[in-house]
């Protein structure tokens, strides 16, 4: 059965809008586009007062009155429109991008270096052959793939030791095969979600 | 009770060495005392731009689709730093440069990048910023069939990406190919790299597309950043292998010592 | 143009035709073909099961309506794993869509009559929190000082299930699906390196690879890879949906795909090897 | 000192520190202080999702007084859907929990987002046949772990042969772990270079213009 309700047709019309421009850019597509980037930058403001009330405006209610500091902050923001005052926006900025950075270096070199370090660092041998193997091949690709990345010390691409490099940019070109079969499986996969919307939902002859 | 955090000891350390390496290694950088391995793409640029000038066929330069405010903001700065060397090897031995543009925020430098290159070679009546440097949209998907449009009619002898990109990788790879341009891209974002080394002649893969950056503007700010990751990236495959034989041989040494 | 190129020039429209023939065909009618499940899923499905009755755990729904097709179904399948083993489950959003992705899920879960859950008891929806790392360190470091009410707005002093959840250590676990790079990175930076927590992490496929490295070293206790692990939860969990589905309509457009670019290979070699011919 | 940067150089230094140093050490003043600045962050990150719209307000009011070209139909039809949900939203005083809100996200918004990203597929199957070639040793290695994988991620080669699904299981655990480590290693050291930089006010990109 076909559906009756008007949600799913339109849902259904902006679902083969989005599509068409598969096929070729097209004035439908156009309006499908405008629409979207209107609602989500929509939704993005509706988001923010949600938060700023939850987060924000109910510490001012609790009487901590410090919090009335991030609310001039986030005015200043929207300075980054003027011309003239530019730079008030630069106060606000500097203030996420201060803690953007430090929250994520602090950790990042934990888990990111020494976490892959320590476990690169371990015995090759393993209970069974293949996983020797394995072992090897890995910390094979990860030594390699890493001395790919040294520019300063030109003499490790070169002469006796350049196959080393050589060999860490064929594991990363292996590496990014297999990343090429992933991304094809998340598009495909992603799109089914949308045919079974409009056979099943819409069409109804699932 | 400790000041320090427990378990975090060797973090630590590592953050603080890392800060004392950066500034140590733009200190080397600014003496001249570092230098930067000619990545193979770098050759190539200046051999495929000789030859659109002998076949009358136009460059491409694409930095890329991000701004100066978001996290791919050094990758920008990479890409920008490569259009400069392009734009002044176009201007020197005369082939005919496009930049197609999508953010608002980096196309009036990247404008006065390419405006720079051509007066420094006494050329910048060769120069139409307009229909060279065109802004094309700021919405990814009419941006990328702006230079798709672009690529079919113009056939260009080569295209230049470097910088950070999205879906629109694949198609772009795929059309320069189509007419036939030598390509060289280049991008630190993980996902988009298959797309560049299938069908790029030559890629910059990740950290490599910041030291081409770096090599072509000589920046000692950027060169020290390079050496500073180098020094990193050195004690880790020496950690690694000594860890590794070690550790074969049952001496946990460096393990424990990294766990602390 | 020879034969051999003239193969490989498809028209545009016959190969988006025929994508969509392979997309509808088993969508109408389901192979039903059997699932072999990764170990990455596997080590999830375990990790959750060997979680005591009552754990309390963190979900992040980190995905909007551009990952919902694939971590929509995982998000279903993980639910349904969470509540019937009784958990504790208190949910947050750092992505944009989340708080819109969360009624979605619930409807293709029902706890309350699948499994006799209770609103602000066994689970709790804290809605979006802008900020992305900041909201995980927010939301583990001290949460009654960030969160003063659920999406609703009914106040945390009225849930019971976050009478003792005051920041990381009254959490067991902590779980995620998401799209978003920084979010992906940013569980395992905040919850498994700043507080030592037990870590699951689902990502679209395309992400899996530069994920893997996190679940190689132990910081991702397990992990769903995209809409296969999605299929692989609906088989360990038991309860088949989308994803399973899905795994069908992979086995037609996949298989043209590969045709696909085996005649793309054959052209090219065929074109190469007359070229030579020629000269 | 120029309060036009300097200062925000000095915020940025003070606030990254007070972050790491949360991270390192136990002084309780630093994560009574912390505490606070996280709840900032989410606050101001709050605020600056209005930029977007903003912005947007910027550039398609400029294309609707223009009226240059037929696109402004396109930017008044922009700012009218923005309106419509804001309005929405706002107005029910319920945000995104209210009926109506939802009613407009599942019919628009949720479509929209979930094809305009997985319309790719057609572009994968119509570029993943040109681009997927052994031209030379680079491009085959990528296309041998490829086709693979493919073959690997379709269930039915894994459901006739298993192997498939074993093969595609062995390079995921023997060649993407490690070169993919080796990988992370780089990035991971990179950020914190780079991350050291800003604090230190040695990468001021984010200023902007001057």
């Amino acid at each position: 059965m076909v559906s009756s309700d008007p949600a799913i047709w339109i849902a259904a019309f902006f679902t083969i809008a989005a599509t068409s421009y598969a096929f070729r850019d097209n004035i439908v597509f156009k309006f499908a586009e405008n629409t979207f980037i209107g609602i989500a930058a929509g939704h993005a403001i509706v988001m923010g007062v949600k938060n700023i009330r939850d987060y924000g405006w109910a510490h001012i209610m609790n009487g901590e009155m410090i919090y009335a500091v991030v609310f001039v902050l986030g005015i200043m923001l929207y300075f980054r429109f003027s011309r003239e005052y530019y730079w008030v926006y630069r106060y606000p900025i500097a203030f996420l991008v201060g803690n953007g950075v430090g929250i994520s270096i602090r950790a990042g070199i934990h888990s990111d270096f020494i976490k892959n370090i320590a476990a690169t660092a371990s015995p090759i041998i393993a209970a069974t052959p293949l996983d020797t193997v394995n072992n090897i091949l890995i910390f094979v690709g990860c030594v390699t793939a890493l001395s790919h990345f040294i520019f300063t010390y030109e003499g490790i691409h070169k002469g006796t030791i350049g196959w080393i490099p050589k060999v860490g940019r064929w594991m990363m070109l292996l590496s990014f095969g297999a990343s090429f079969g992933n991304t094809v499986m998340t598009r495909f996969g992603m799109y089914q979600g949308r045919v079974l919307f409009l056979l099943r939902d819409w069409l109804g002859v699932v | 009770m400790a000041i320090f955090t427990e378990g975090r000891i060797v973090p630590l350390i590592a953050f603080v060495l890392a800060w004392v390496a950066t500034y140590l290694a733009i200190q080397i950088g600014k003496e001249g005392k570092i230098r930067i391995r000619r990545l193979p793409g770098l050759d190539a640029i200046e051999e495929v731009v000789g030859r659109a000038v002998e076949t009358g066929r136009p460059i491409f330069d694409i930095p890329g689709r991000g701004s100066f405010t978001d996290l791919y903001a050094t990758q920008t700065i990479a890409g920008l730093s490569v259009l400069s060397y392009v734009a002044t090897l176009c201007a020197r031995l005369g082939a005919k440069l496009y930049v197609p543009m999508s953010r608002v925020d980096v196309l009036p430098v990247a404008i006065e990048i390419v405006r720079d290159a051509y007066r420094a070679e006494g050329k910048l009546d060769e120069l139409d910023v307009e229909t060279q440097i065109p802004y094309l949209s700021g919405t990814q998907f009419a941006w990328a069939s702006g230079v798709i449009g672009m690529a079919s009619r113009m056939k260009p002898a080569a295209n230049i990406m470097i910088g950070p990109f999205w879906a629109e990788s694949m198609m772009f790879a795929e059309t320069f190919h189509r007419v036939g341009a030598m390509q060289v891209g280049g991008t630190a974002r993980m996902y988009q790299i298959p797309f560049f080394a299938a069908l790029c002649d030559y890629v910059l893969i990740g950290e490599e597309m910041f030291a081409a950056g770096a090599y072509v503007s000589g920046d000692p700010n950027q060169i020290g950043s390079i050496a500073s990751q180098d020094w990193y990236k050195i004690v880790a495959i020496i950690l690694s292998v000594l860890g590794m034989l070690l550790a074969t041989a049952n001496i946990t040494v460096i393990s424990d010592l990294l766990k602390l | 143009m020879s034969a051999w190129e003239k193969l490989a020039a498809l028209p545009r429209e016959l190969v988006l035709t025929l994508v969509l023939i392979a997309m509808i065909i088993p969508t109408l009618h389901p192979l039903g073909l059997p699932i072999m499940t990764g170990q990455m899923a596997q080590d999830w499905y375990d990790t959750v099961d060997a979680l005591p009755e009552g754990s309390v755990i963190l979900f992040d729904i980190g995905y909007g309506s551009g990952g919902y097709p694939s971590l929509g179904p995982a998000n279903i399948a993980v639910f349904h794993q969470f509540f019937e083993k009784d958990l504790k489950v208190v949910i947050m959003a750092t992505a944009l869509e989340g708080s819109m992705m969360y009624p979605l899920v619930m409807e293709g879960v029902k706890p309350e009559s699948n499994y006799g859950a209770v609103y602000g008891e066994d689970y709790v929806f804290l809605g979006y929190i802008a900020g992305e790392q900041t909201a995980m360190a927010g939301v583990l470091g001290d949460l009654p000082a960030l969160v003063s009410t659920d999406y609703t707005g009914i106040p945390i002093a009225q849930i019971s299930i976050l009478q003792d959840v005051a920041g990381a250590d009254d959490f067991d676990i902590v779980a995620y699906l998401t799209t978003a790079g920084g979010t992906s990175e940013g569980w395992v930076y905040q919850a498994y390196s700043a507080y030592d927590k037990d870590v699951l992490g689902g990502f679209l496929s395309m992400m899996t690879t530069s994920m893997k490295p996190y679940y190689d070293t132990g910081q991702l206790l397990g992990l769903i890879d995209g809409v296969k692990g999605a299929a692989d939860m609906e088989f360990l969990t038991r309860h088949p949906g989308d994803a399973i589905q899905s795994s069908d309509v992979l086995s037609f457009t996949q298989t043209l795909v590969i045709i696909l670019i085996l005649i793309g290979n054959i052209s090219y070699f065929g074109a190469k090897a007359s070229r030579k011919e020629e000269t | 000192m120029d309060y036009k940067r300097d200062i925000p150089l000095v915020i940025t230094f003070i606030v990254g520190v007070i972050a790491v140093m949360d991270y390192y050490t136990t002084f309780s003043a630093v994560k009574e202080t912390f505490t606070i600045i996280k709840n900032w962050g989410v606050v101001l990150q709050a605020f600056a999702l209005g930029l977007g719209a903003a912005n947007l307000f910027r550039v398609h009011g400029k294309r609707i007084s223009d009226r240059k070209t037929s696109e402004w139909y396109f930017s008044a039809w922009l700012l009218f859907m923005l309106i419509v949900f804001v309005v929405v939203g706002l107005g029910t005083g319920q945000f995104e929990a209210s009926s109506q809100y939802k009613w407009i996200y599942n019919a628009i918004f949720l479509p929209l987002g979930a094809t305009m990203y997985s319309s790719l597929a057609f572009y994968m199957a119509i570029g993943a046949y040109k681009i997927l070639r052994a031209r030379n040793i680079d491009s085959f290695l990528l296309f041998a772990t490829a086709i693979l994988v493919i073959l690997g991620n379709t269930p039915i080669f894994p459901a006739t042969f298993p192997a498939f699904f074993y093969t595609r299981e062995w390079i995921f655990t023997a060649i993407v772990g490690g070169a993919y480590r080796g990988i992370r290693i780089g990035i991971g050291i990179g950020a914190v270079v780079i991350g050291i930089k800003t604090l230190i006010g040695m990468e001021t990109g984010y200023l902007g213009r001057r």
